[in-house]
């Protein structure tokens, strides 16, 4: 294969990303349905489901009352019985309301039934603070990965929002898609060609040589941003988008932290507990003793307050500042 | 199903949790006796399409249903040829292919997974039926609303059986439950409901068949509260919390007497066919054991198949 | 309260919310103009004891419960001075001191928490009752159930009003929701309840009184139900589903013009009297933009107080 | 002080500590109520709730409908205003159906009111293993130590469990106190004289100088079984029980793990985003390289079924095998 016959994109917004996907996927396949709060007409809070309730009608893509545990549970219940629902949670925090049908019961059917029930369910959700407060902003997708029988995805891009919502709407257990509200407005190239984004490979967004930076979904953005300007500053950083939480792909995250020697990772959510911690370790775990450092949100609830927002979350400014003091408390002299 | 079907089911079902009780590891079981004529009742008015999904109190509806006695008693005792491999065990016994969806051991928690279900009948224009059965403890959960709302609005073709034994664990249903009827909590959706005698298996087969056949036609969902009774305590290592005056009201209200007395006075039924019915019931239940028994754990490589 | 002041309440919301909305710089809000007269005819029915909890949308009753229309402004803008210092914003306005317990934006979430604050004045044996304000569309929720069930068997001192405006974002209620009216929802459990045109303020208050007085000498919870009106779109930065034509049905159940023509007929105010007291409202709502406006925002050092 | 008057004490089961705490608390403290499922005449799941409704009557010990939602919000809402409840959830995996009101309400109410609301609430559930299959075994200790906001303890001998529940329910805040199934019927000394254990403190449960094992809750018996036969292999193990999740007692560990120069986690739930990462990465800040390992469940549900309930948790000798390893892998010979 000839490296210069690159296939032919398009350039979408994150949202019709989405919209592509579920258009796809309800063509193909009649047992593909969408469950959620005013996803049908509405086209969704974030225009993310425009035009399919016109396309693919009422029974096939249902307005849902706010009910989120029936909404989830329901969802579960149509995909251990056949279908194959897409139920859009329109915010992460209000997954709790449904953890239990998802933890409880879609998590582990396949396993206590001995494999005779299987719950090919797709949870869309959106993480991330916007601006809209303490029960809407927060970034949950820890929990979910220490959930035996539950995957996770969370894509970057328009081209991942697409390709792993396709995917995912392929697996024949639960996966939990979540995107950010950051990220619907934001467009990028999207392959013409229909396809998928196999779930379970992260995905280098920049390569480097000096520090190895892993993240994903909104932050992916800031970390391409903080790595710009690192690079003005003579540090060349690699980003690597994990894109898939569970299953993590910790194979490509360490073979770039051993070249560079040195990894932080970048959540907007909590580090206690958190994704950056798990794959440090099991990083480190691999490669032995490198440099490392996590950046998250600070310890508190993240308010609607803009002040009070940008100070509890991670910008480039903090990835900039936490890179150059572990490079030079690593390798004095170096930066 | 004749009357004497049902009267055989019912004595099965006793039998059957009578010998797994007995044994002396038998773990601890929530079992059902006292309620047999909802179980049986219930299964008599579904056919092989429709699924029936239950609390964790599952024994029953599991052998009304038709499985097979000895892999739901493996699966009791967590043995390999159970019907989930044993790796479910009380409270999640399940075998879809016959028609028994599962049990689900939290409170509740069946409830929206039945309505999705339906939903999954519904959108594919199968005409089945699904059938929840919780007990009035369920009646106090959040889910029942949501269920009950969007089965409402969205037609489903459920029917909703509520287990009234009047009990959860210590908790009798009078202090739990604000509502003089449980089946109350389905009128101002709009859903038909009833309460039924769940001592009466012919009370609870008549009901259920209209509600079954309304729903597999079109007409939407349903909810069904049967008064039964719980003949043992909790679970088989749970105290019991009722007088010894209290059980013996409750013991008044068995569903097998009740229909084999029904059955002996019309002539139905005589005395010796009765005994022959009881130990037939007996024997299977030995058989069931038996076969438990002999088949193997599961091996410890099972812990980690069918995760994801 | 006389009817001019409810009706002086009313009007003050209705400018306080053009203000703030008229700000280029508003972020989004959650606007309660067309409910006014839910907001006031609850307030009216409280006492200082009493604590309200609402929705996100809780402009209109934070003001009814008299808070102060500045601190509310600048809370609103994300400023150090408000109720809040600034942290809670739109969604979560709270003034626990002036009876004004709190919003909160999750649908639904502020159900159980009202019960709990009823719960504990019960327990201290306190002659005060809360009351929930919720939309109609957190009448799905599951919380409204075990909400409706615990405040029916505790007797708790507890009114549940919905402010039923008939659409949740752009979901109409009729599509979302199976019970012909939705204080239905409460028959079950035995609680007392009615269904009140919400734009009608005197309606509203005079049903709340009489909740509001059972509860409080321990009859225990009700339910009132109040079909209002949402005049804006679901939020200042939502679109707008509903058509203009529909927009212009709705606009004509003003609950404002309604009190004020009735009070014109009644002979009980003037044309001159009422322009009087638009101006007041507007130079008090004004006057809360200036002094948000004059105030600064949180030092970021404070996205880490309060926390533990 | 002389080191040899110690405290009189008394040997007592776990579950009566917890009755104990209950009953000293509700009898200073009129705000003190109890809120759960069969707490009252029945005297709790496990028989830890024994005598308070005889004592305190059912407007303070008030037996619930199955409704877990709507005890945890009555509960954080009676905090809120003026009580100090403590709602027992019979099973930790039922929290998930009140996280709502537990983490979007009481965890941020005194953050987003500025100051002006707290929640003293004890949620008090019951984690782990016995035999109750794949709903009724879970540890999510590690959701609820990333939550802002949350305290989080878990002892494992009666008086822990006596000195940390009556901790609890003083605080100001809300606190989740977690037990586990196996630890109520063991005993333990307990201090006659009232009083209580400090939130945030961990303790050395065995010393020892070769390697460092930081566990909590029940697991802790299992740590120290291990580390008996470990001294027998000749490897002196320390065991460090964490007590308080959240907040986590880092020093403690820090400064044993820097001085034995090897740190092995040990819990029941899962490894990903677990206790024992979040450890593990903290000490490795502190005290640079060192020997490292991590114990837990396998990924999986936890079934019933005796053999593979077995075969999903850790036991001693997985944690002597995981030591040995280790020890062999960082210090070939010592061990
Ligand atoms: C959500 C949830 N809460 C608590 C429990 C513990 N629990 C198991 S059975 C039970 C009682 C249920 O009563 P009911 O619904 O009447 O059923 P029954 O046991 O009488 O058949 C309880 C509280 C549970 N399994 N799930
Ligand atoms: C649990 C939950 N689900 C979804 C949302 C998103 N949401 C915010 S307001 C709203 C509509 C609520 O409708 P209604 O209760 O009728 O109140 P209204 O907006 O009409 O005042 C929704 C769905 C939320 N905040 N909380
Ligand atoms: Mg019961
Ligand atoms: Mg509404």
């Amino acid at each position: 294969m000839s490296s210069d016959i690159q296939p032919a994109t398009t350039k979408i917004f994150f949202r019709e990303a989405i919209a592509r996907a579920m258009r796809e996927a309800m063509r193909d396949d009649p047992r593909v349905v969408l469950l959620g709060q005013d996803v049908g007409p509405f086209g969704g809070s974030y225009k993310e489901f425009v035009g399919l309730s016109a396309t693919f009608g009422p029974t096939r893509v249902r307005d849902t009352p706010v009910a989120e545990e029936a909404m989830i549970g329901l969802g579960v219940g149509a995909a251990a019985a056949g279908l194959r629902p897409v139920v859009s949670i329109t915010y992460m925090d209000f997954l709790m309301l449904g953890l239990d049908p998802l933890v409880n019961y879609a998590a582990k059917a396949r396993f206590k039934t001995g494999g005779q029930i299987r719950t090919p369910l797709v949870v869309k959700t959106t993480a991330g603070a916007k601006g809209q407060g303490v029960a809407h902003s927060q970034c949950l997708e820890a929990w979910l990965m220490s959930v035996p029988g539950l995957k996770v995805v969370a894509p970057s891009t328009p081209a991942d929002a697409y390709g792993l919502l396709k995917a995912a709407m392929l697996e024949d257990g639960p996966v939990v898609f979540m995107d950010h509200k950051r990220l619907f407005p934001t467009a990028g190239e999207v392959p013409v060609a229909e396809g998928h984004v196999p779930i379970g490979k992260a995905i280098v967004r920049r390569a480097g040589t000096d520090v190895t930076l892993a993240t994903h979904s909104y932050m992916t953005r800031i970390a391409l941003e903080a790595a710009e300007a690192l690079d003005r500053l003579g540090v060349s950083c690699e980003v690597i988008d994990l894109r898939s939480l569970a299953p993590l792909d910790i194979e490509t995250i360490a073979q770039s932290a051993a070249r560079t020697g040195a990894l932080v990772t970048l959540e907007e959510g909590q580090l206690t507990c958190g994704v950056g911690v798990e794959i440090l370790f099991q990083v480190l775990e691999r490669t032995g003793p490198i440099a490392t450092a996590r950046v998250g949100a600070l310890p508190a609830p993240v308010s609607s307050n803009p002040v009070l927002e940008a100070a509890a979350l991670p910008d480039a400014d903090r990835v900039i500042t936490a890179i150059r003091r572990l490079l030079e408390s690593s390798r004095p002299g170096k930066s | 199903m004749s009357a004497l079907d049902l009267l055989a089911d019912m004595l099965r079902i006793r039998a059957f949790e009578a010998v797994l009780v007995s044994r002396r590891d038998h773990g601890f079981q929530l079992l059902s006796s006292g309620a047999e004529a909802v179980a049986v009742g219930v299964a008599a008015a579904l056919t092989r399409e429709d699924q029936l999904l239950t609390s964790g109190r599952s024994i029953g509806p599991a052998l009304a249903r038709g499985l097979d006695p000895g892999r739901v008693m493996a699966e009791l005792l967590g043995k390999a040829s159970g019907t989930n491999r044993g790796k479910g065990g009380r409270g999640h016994l399940a075998q879809p292919s016959e028609g028994f969806f599962g049990a689900h051991a939290v409170v509740g928690g069946n409830l929206t997974i039945a309505a999705g279900v339906a939903l999954s009948f519904q959108v594919r224009q199968i005409p089945a039926v699904a059938v929840c059965i919780f007990g009035d403890g369920a009646c106090a959960a959040g889910a029942l609303h949501e269920t009950l709302n969007l089965a409402a609005i969205w037609k489903l073709p459920l029917v909703l059986v509520c287990d009234n034994n009047q009990m959860a664990v210590s908790t009798p249903r009078a202090d739990a439950l604000a509502p003089a009827a449980l089946s109350d909590l389905a009128a101002p959706f709009g859903l038909p409901h009833a309460t039924v005698d769940g001592t009466d298996v012919l009370s609870v087969s008549e009901a259920m068949r209209a509600y079954v056949a309304r729903a597999r036609s079109g007409g939407g969902a349903a909810f069904l509260e049967c008064l039964s009774e719980r003949f043992y305590s909790h679970s088989s290592s749970t105290r019991e919390t009722r007088s010894a005056a209290e059980m013996a009201v409750v013991k008044t209200r068995c569903p097998i007497e009740r229909l084999a007395a029904h059955l002996l006075d019309a002539g139905d039924l005589d005395a010796e066919a009765l005994a022959r019915m009881r130990s037939e019931a007996h024997e299977a239940a030995v058989a069931a054991m038996a076969f438990a028994e002999a088949a193997p754990f599961p091996d410890a490589a099972e812990a980690l198949t069918d995760v994801l």
